[in-house]
């Protein structure tokens, strides 16, 4: 959802570490925003997967930083001010730190929640827990909500707690799939790419998803 | 069996990857060379994903770095912190197969950016993902990419992921712990790093081709072995569960 | 069971965060061991239940420490060396590092693997997994060898590849217990107080256990 | 109904609990407490092990605190790394409660060694576990220990876990983020911090207790507050349900 963000120009600075269509290509917005300014500059803070990962780890534990083996050699330190060099103070070894991600709002898509709140996702969860964690407000989408949760193999459960709102949205993780309930929508991403490669095609599909929209 | 070299490239790096090893697996190329060599001579290869799944048997090729089947299909499902923490960055995982926008005589790649101005940039590529680290920790890494003059470069723009930096020692210095690229496999033929020197050498070529188109593929002054051996033909087994494997997945 | 290797002279050093007989009182060889030095001296690095399972971690990780918040105003750091202050790089907030922990050897105990050597544990397995990916070997003891791993919820899975050594032993985790397999031995525990508290009573069990085993 | 003054602490502990809150518990003293207040006014008080379960509702006293019903009843379960940097590290519990061997002045607590010399003390006592964390990083810290001048003591032979330091200011100048210990339990009675001293100060006494009892069984001179309170009886539901769960498992 972030290249359609980035083309209608809601995005002032993008913090990234991957900025692809996946198993497509290219996400055509975002390459046109960064090369060419369209429709506004788009300012970006980049990482790689295991940096921007242990950035969510330092806020969801509370801590202002997280210490990685990592960037060392690369280009990423010369263009990211948020990549630091840190010393073992045990070893002297030399090791990156980067700082804490902390989130004003994070929100995710999970299976399930109870009618108390408590959210349920299993699959490939990547940093969703650790995005809530390290959020002060927290929207789940959930494809239901149900009576109990029962548990399930491989499912993070984040108490209710720590989550601020939950909203049922059925097919909430589309164009992507939820792990038992939905396959992904590999033709939506393919037209994405048709759509998104032309700026004139583009803001058609930004102007008829406009109309679709209440004032 | 008639074969493109295309298919070529996926067989010879599906051979270089050897039966029961753990290998961190990039999407594309990559992944498709690594399904195939599960399918044909090393059914013992344990796939890893960065998305957090570990043990990945697909029944098809995965059409992202996150589809569903491969935590369906995985011994072990983790949390991405969880893979880069404690399993990648140990050192745990013996091969790294990455693919690469650019690479150079050393082996760098680059995946962020084509141009010299990082931020006003020719062509703004997707960017690191899990590439660096998967460079700097896997015991060692084998590349797969198409040799063309502006892809093999002489120096890359960008540094993404480090090979051998600019030679001999800097691994050591910048204290990567893993060996490094140890494998360029094109649709040209193999690269290997000299021993003495890290340069990237081409030490075989596959079937049809020679040294000259090589050399006239890479944008530096490509070393040759002295012994450049040429790759075995694609077998017609390795040709069927390749194209069985295309036909049942995403195009890379 | 270190308060019987400790009674035993069989431990030089002991790395610990919490040394009680759970549920019951103290450890009584411990306590003589420390108190007394008997049998023999005891060399003691004493952490927090917080920065021992950091250094599981760090070890786990790779990475040379671990940084926490932790240990700021106790006693602790003046009496243990593997504690020092750390300085977040883009804050300034004084924090704490300790240093991995990196064992020659894990042992521990899971409910079951395959014939793979695949290991499976579940309930409340602490840094268990950790232990043994901060370990050069490992040796997995089991309640049982199944001939499939069907997935559990709350279930950790170690894969072949990251453990040494698999052996089935039925009961293993005796006098605790091994969840959904049985319960703890409570009386066990509170005998162990009873043998513990008196040298005398304790030299008694330790040469009954010797005769068991042959020489 | 006749109770006992170890009755009356337990349910006087129990009693300050809120419901809906999470409360991180220590076994034993702390663990009874917590249940019984999860038993009577508090059904949707949020009890946290640290050996991993969050949201245990144990149907009995559990034995430690790994004990099995707890992760059977847990709404999460999770690691010993994970407990103590994802959940309690950040700040995230309300309620840290917590036993003692020793508590001084400033609520700093005890519960390493009893004597002076750490390498050769007088009672070696098990040591830290979780305690300084949940002391230094809970919302709030409530503390249940039996009072006598032994455990009561001008200041601590070994700081555990921190109170007040050496008095106001020093929790913030350390770095610590929760509000540390507001209430200390006790056998006799209640002690609060002064909010301008950060002193131990006798707020409540139990039914049938005095102040002079109190100030006895405290090693320092303990300030009483101007209008001290006089805990309510443990009523019958109360008592009821703490006999039922201490006939449920271990004695704490």
């Amino acid at each position: 959802v972030y290249d359609q963000l980035i083309g209608a120009g809601c995005a002032r600075k993008l913090i990234f570490s991957w900025g692809g269509n996946p198993g497509v290509g290219s996400l055509h917005r975002f390459r046109d925003a960064i090369q060419n300014a369209w429709p506004e500059p788009l300012e970006i803070e980049e990482h790689s997967h295991a940096g921007l990962a242990n950035r969510y780890v330092a806020a969801a534990s509370g801590l202002p930083f997280a210490v990685m083996r990592g960037y060392r050699g690369t280009d990423l330190p010369e263009h990211t001010a948020t990549i630091a060099p840190i010393t073992c103070p045990f070893t002297g070894e030399l090791l990156t730190a980067v700082p804490a991600l902390e989130l004003d709002v994070a929100i995710i898509h999970a299976q399930r929640a109870d009618r108390a709140g408590n959210v349920q996702m299993w699959g490939l969860t990547g940093v969703q827990k650790e995005a809530v964690l390290a959020a002060r407000r927290s929207l789940v989408t959930v494809e239901e909500i149900v009576d109990e949760l029962d548990p399930r193999p491989n499912a993070v459960v984040l108490p209710n707690w720590v989550v601020t709102y939950v909203s049922e949205v059925p097919n909430g993780a589309h164009p992507s799939y939820a792990h038992d309930y939905y396959e992904r929508d590999n033709a939506y991403y393919r037209e994405w790419d048709a759509i998104s490669k032309d700026r004139n095609a583009f803001s058609a599909w930004l102007a008829e998803l406009r109309e679709g929209v209440p004032a | 069996m008639s074969w493109t070299t295309d298919e070529m490239m996926s067989v010879a790096a599906a051979r270089a990857l050897p039966d029961g090893a753990s290998c961190f697996v990039g999407i594309g190329l990559p992944s498709k060379a690594a399904n195939l060599a599960r399918r044909t001579h090393a059914p013992g290869l344990v796939l890893i994903y960065e998305a957090g799944a570990i043990g990945a048997k697909p029944a098809r090729l995965p059409m992202s770095i996150g589809d569903g089947i491969l935590a369906e299909t995985a011994d072990v499902v983790v949390s991405v912190p969880e893979m880069f923490n404690y399993w990648l960055q140990p050192g745990r995982i013996e091969v790294g197969f990455l693919g690469a926008a650019q690479i150079d005589r050393f082996a760098n790649i680059n995946t962020t950016v084509i141009g010299d101005d990082y931020l006003h940039p020719k062509v703004r590529l997707p960017g690191a993902g899990g590439a660096p680290e998967i460079a700097a920790s896997c015991g060692e890494v084998v590349v797969i990419v198409r040799q063309t003059p502006r892809s093999f470069v002489e120096k890359v723009d960008f540094v993404t992921s480090v090979g051998y930096g600019s030679g001999p020692g800097d691994r050591e210095r910048l204290g990567l712990r893993g060996r490094g690229p140890v494998l360029v496999i094109t649709d040209l033929g193999v690269l290997e790093p000299d021993p003495e020197t890290c340069e990237l050498t081409l030490t075989a070529v596959h079937p049809g081709v020679d040294a000259a188109q090589a050399r006239e593929a890479t944008g530096w002054e490509l070393a040759v072995a002295d012994e450049l051996r040429t790759s075995p033909e694609p077998t017609g087994e390795e040709l069927e569960a390749l194209r069985a494997l295309e036909a049942s997945g995403a195009p890379a």
